[in-house]
């Protein structure tokens, strides 16, 4: 099945190319997006502008607020665009239009109007991009009500979850793993789209449940498999949606195994795990055989050493004494 | 008046006055029924701007797009936002435009072409371009108009704004209402340069200066506006010189505007003016007007009514509307 | 006492001209702070100006990435600017100076630059002023690296904390509640200030532990009368530092009771309360008699209509639900 | 070479030439010690533009402040960074600048005048503003330059810091190095205006165009602009034109590029150019600049090698810094 491999970068690729030829409402823009300047500086919108022309892919000024309002109104106006802001951290810039319009307006309009779009970003530590292009903001997002936050954990699922938000008719926060990127996996079934706020059991397993997203349910695997070998099975649960996250799917698998930990690359305190521990807590206080263990990254800024920055990301090894915690 | 030569047929003159009196009215309606207490709310008077959105708006169709501010009563007004959704908005009632969740300050009515209106300073020019955008696209002939205030002009937004709509050459028209404050800070004390109009150089799109109270001159420079972005010619920055009589947010003790700049402002009210030319000039009788006036008032004043007397919204209504489908957001 | 009474305004303002007085270093801006603007929309800088001059106290345009910048940069050079950004929802426009900068500089630059800056936002539901102007973004500031959040519970607290957060040597984001600033207490201290970092037992009670901040530790407070009537004895925690906050006050509080709610007017989900809740758990699992209950708002904007306004802003009713959730 | 009235004498020619050296050989050996495998980083080369700093810093002291950009290693130099600590800190050693905590794109050495290095488009400037607004109120006479591409000019900080600059007179200078694309996007396809400069008129504020790979030209309109900040004067705009040699990213495909464009402006190398001239002038011999070359590189290399072999950060690290007193971030 060697020919079937794709990389994330690719998936993504293919997803806008199907997305775009579907539906003649679907815009992209973003800085560098067209074919003229690449098809973007990792080249995930090569092809688009060739293909749909320069009025539906349109590589922007560098102005994230004038990105995300032309997305925006555009949507309002039926349009359901996908603007890119290279790097989650960039997203501060526009923090206003996301946050006080895309994410309001639906509610602010009691109705009246609806926001269809989907703003892909990238990040992740790993490349010596440091404190300013390696951020994971995903807990401010899932906080504010009316974004919807989604992430795929392969190329397949990326594909998919990132359809999934195009059509969507909310405006949708989607993340993007820089250094997955140039992962492989199975190739996606075209056509395909997953449905938001469904989990997916990523590996089943009976002791304890790994509940996760992103470039760490990779990680939960090979904490899972590392285990095995001693006859400890981990169930992992992607959560695909980070919000609104699937608490039943979530709160099955733990009940299933009484012991959970939470996990992502993001900085622990105040994170997206904090409240999928607190509510895992709340609804399975009785059935819980040890606290809910949590994983991410120190209270701090992604530093540059490669010597820091590895210790920065969770590896599996801390999954895996975290899930030892667990099981004291 | 400045009699421009492209004076607008009498129709037009009197629909200009019809939205400008509409706007006065409201206005005064509605600073009399925050002081009565019986509609207790947060109001950015915008007494004393009537004909800036008059002017643009008789140049404007249903379908074309707005996106105000704060202080847009009147240009909702002039882009026909009904009264009675709109007060039962004003009011916090189930009936209003948004179901009472947006209030005064976030007023939308897609219906007549108001799509945003916003809170944040300069926010509504990067929205505005999207709409434009969505109408450059599918070839629309649709035009939309983006009002500011002054001090917005100073914000981030308005300069991406300005140039990613010059870039694309986007249907849109960037209508700064300078009435020469920003909150409590004086236009000159806050803004690099003297005109704002100045700025449109900055992105190579054509800058108009006019004042703002003249309703022909205004008339003109919004018309000019209007047919470039329909024609596909790109935007126009209009700085429209006014003045606003209430403060920045009515009951603000004003100690810090110049007493006589707001004095002589006042005594010069654009609408009474424009009232009066409109007599002198034989495009309509005293009587005419009153008849008018009076029945715009009695409209109003039945909104007010008929919005104190409309339903609460639902408890339920407050986790509503959040997603299309709605999760729980309890 | 009552000649000693003061509005938080007043006690914010008293701190304000204390301050200035004291350390030359001290700067004011913001949108309308100088006396020509009236010392700000509701006067909290009121005098400051006529006092100290328009060269340390100066109105700024409407131009929060601007404001911010200008903290930071004077506070590299060894100002202690206090920069006020009217409304927490504005912070949005600034963020990137808040988050990538502010924050993130000392870090960067390993600990070669300081940035003691301190931003004062207002924010708070409960005058209609909807869905742009009420948030409550604490726990984002909370999740970011490098920043104290601070906020106060009483006009004397209010103004003990304020200038500990001005003399600190980190970028501090002082919190203060809108519809609180009319509100009277106790008259300051001269000279006082409250030390960061360190909780305060605002009400001794053994049954029940309340953790909160801000506005909300009054309704914990009266959530606690309530109860006194049926003899069951409320501990109100006050947090005051957000981040980095007092486990040990709050761990001793709850282990003392064995029972304990998180309160705060945010939003709910993915709320300050996930990470305290999420602690408590981890920590004292095994001396909890219940779950830890949280209490915030929906996830929903905040809504104009007195009618669905005050039902979004947590009262004590919900705060005494909550606790008697916690004795079942 | 524009010899102008104001040309400078000869050991300032000498000091900018000694600055331009060090900035392009510096680049080489970057380019090469990357290629080599021993230090992968990802590396902004500013090949092209050695010109602007050299000229700019020979009108600085070492208290004046810089604030520069990723792409901003000819800036540092120029300024003053000693190449040891700059080197470790590429290494992301425990003895960098930052302890390799920053890297190459957050290179802050403040005994050299050096502030903030940013990876955000557009943040130089506001902090820049924060700087000179120290000074200002202190009465220091010490200026702040902040350092931008020309991309960066669309983004709203730009803007806001603009204005606010020229508001307050604050003494700073805005010094705009236009390399004609923003990544992979060109200039013109980006921004509305034919010349940043222009944008200087809507915030009253000098706005100068110059060629930036113009060794005299640069230094008689970063001493002009240095001199008016120096004197309370106020804020300039400075657009310096120049050119990338080495596209976005160093070894990005530069598909996007104009190949003629680039060719030319490789073959009009600024660096070379201004050397001859010095030879030709009778400023300096031969002899004299292959000496100074030599000296230079050798330096260089020494940095490398010792950055190399330099201690990597404990750890620990990784949790200090965070506070001015350490809670425990991890
Ligand atoms: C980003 C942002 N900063 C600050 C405010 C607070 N604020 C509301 S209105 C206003 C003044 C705006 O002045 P101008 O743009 O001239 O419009 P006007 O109110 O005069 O119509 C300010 C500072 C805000 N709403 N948004
Ligand atoms: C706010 C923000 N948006 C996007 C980026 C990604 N980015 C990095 S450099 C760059 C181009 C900047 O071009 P220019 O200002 O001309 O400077 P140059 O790189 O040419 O020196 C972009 C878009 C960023 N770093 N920050
Ligand atoms: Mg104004
Ligand atoms: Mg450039």
């Amino acid at each position: 099945m060697a020919q079937n491999k794709v990389t994330t970068l690719q998936a993504i690729n293919t997803a806008l190319h199907e997305a775009m030829a579907q539906d003649d409402s679907i815009l992209v823009f973003g800085e560098d997006v067209a074919d003229p300047e690449e098809g973007g500086v990792n080249g995930a919108t090569r092809g688009l502008s060739t293909e749909f022309g320069e009025s539906r892919v349109r590589s922007t000024p560098i102005s994230e607020q004038a990105i995300i309002g032309a997305a925006i109104g555009s949507a309002m106006a039926g349009m359901r665009p996908v603007a890119e802001i290279m790097l989650m951290n960039f997203s501060t810039v526009a923090m206003d239009m996301i946050v006080n319009h895309a994410a309001k307006l639906r509610y602010m309009s009691g109705g009246q109007t609806a926001v269809p779009l989907t703003i892909r970003v990238t990040t992740g530590a790993g490349f010596g991009t440091a404190g300013q292009h390696s951020d994971y903001l995903e807990a401010w997002f899932a906080h504010t009500a009316g974004l919807k936050v989604v992430t795929g954990s392969t190329p397949a699922e990326t594909a998919g979850l990132l359809k999934a938000c195009i059509f969507d008719d909310d405006p949708c926060i989607f993340i993007e793993n820089l250094p997955a990127y140039w992962q492989k996996g199975e190739a996606p079934e075209p056509g395909q789209t997953i449905p938001l706020g469904k989990a997916r059991i990523a590996r089943e397993g009976s002791d304890v449940t790994v509940v996760t997203y992103g470039p760490q349910v990779a990680v939960a695997e090979a904490a899972a498999e590392q285990l095995a070998e001693e006859k400890i099975t981990v169930e992992v649960v992607d959560l695909r949606t980070i919000q609104p996250w699937d608490r039943d799917t979530v709160l099955n698998a733990v009940a299933k195994t009484g012991r959970a930990v939470v996990s992502h690359e993001a900085v622990r305190a105040f994170g997206v795990g904090a409240e999928i521990s607190s509510v895992i807590h709340e609804e399975l206080f009785d059935q819980l055989r040890a606290p809910v263990q949590r994983v991410g990254a120190p209270s701090t800024a992604v530093p540059y050493s490669k010597a820091l920055e590895s210790a920065f990301v969770p590896d599996a090894d801390k999954v895996v004494a975290a899930i030892r915690k667990t099981l004291k | 008046m400045n009699q421009a030569s492209s004076t607008p047929d009498k129709a037009v003159l009197i629909d200009m006055y019809r939205k400008m009196t509409l706007a006065k009215q409201n206005d005064e309606q509605a600073r009399k029924v925050i002081m009565s207490g019986k509609l207790p709310m947060i109001y950015y008077s915008p007494r004393g701007q009537e004909v800036i959105p008059a002017a643009v708006s008789v140049n404007l169709g249903a379908e074309d797009y707005i996106c105000t501010i704060y202080r847009g009563i009147h240009d909702m007004l002039a882009k026909g936002v009904p009264l009675d959704s709109l007060w039962a908005e004003l009011a916090g009632r189930a009936t209003g435009t948004c179901k009472g969740k947006g209030g005064p300050m976030h007023i939308t009515h897609p219906e007549s072409g108001c799509m945003v209106t916003t809170g944040i300073v300069g926010s509504s020019m990067p929205i505005a371009n999207g709409l434009a955008l969505a109408s450059q696209v599918r070839g629309e002939k649709r035009v939309t108009v983006a009002y500011f205030g002054d001090a917005a002009s100073n914000i981030g937004a308005f300069h991406e704004s300005l140039n990613m709509a010059s870039v694309w050459k986007l249907p849109v028209v960037f209508v700064c209402q300078n009435n020469r404050y920003g909150e409590h800070t004086r236009f000159e004390k806050a803004t690099a340069v003297e005109r704002i109009a100045d700025r449109g150089a900055a992105y190579n799109m054509p800058g108009i200066h006019v004042d703002g109270n003249d309703p022909l001159a205004m008339y003109a420079a919004a018309k000019e506006a209007v047919e470039r972005a329909r024609a596909g010619e790109g935007p126009t920055l209009i700085e429209a010189m006014t003045f606003r009589f209430y403060g920045h947010v009515f009951g603000d003790a004003d100690g810090y505007m110049d007493k006589a700049e707001k004095e002589a402002a006042m005594a010069a009210d654009p609408v009474p003016r424009y009232r009066q030319w409109l007599i002198d000039e034989g495009y309509a009788s005293d009587d005419e007007l009153t008849t008018m006036e009076d029945e715009t008032g009695k409209r109003i004043r039945a909104a007010i009514d008929g919005a104190l007397e409309a339903p609460w919204p639902d408890e339920s209504e407050l986790y509503t509307d959040v997603y299309v489908n709605d999760f729980s957001a309890a």
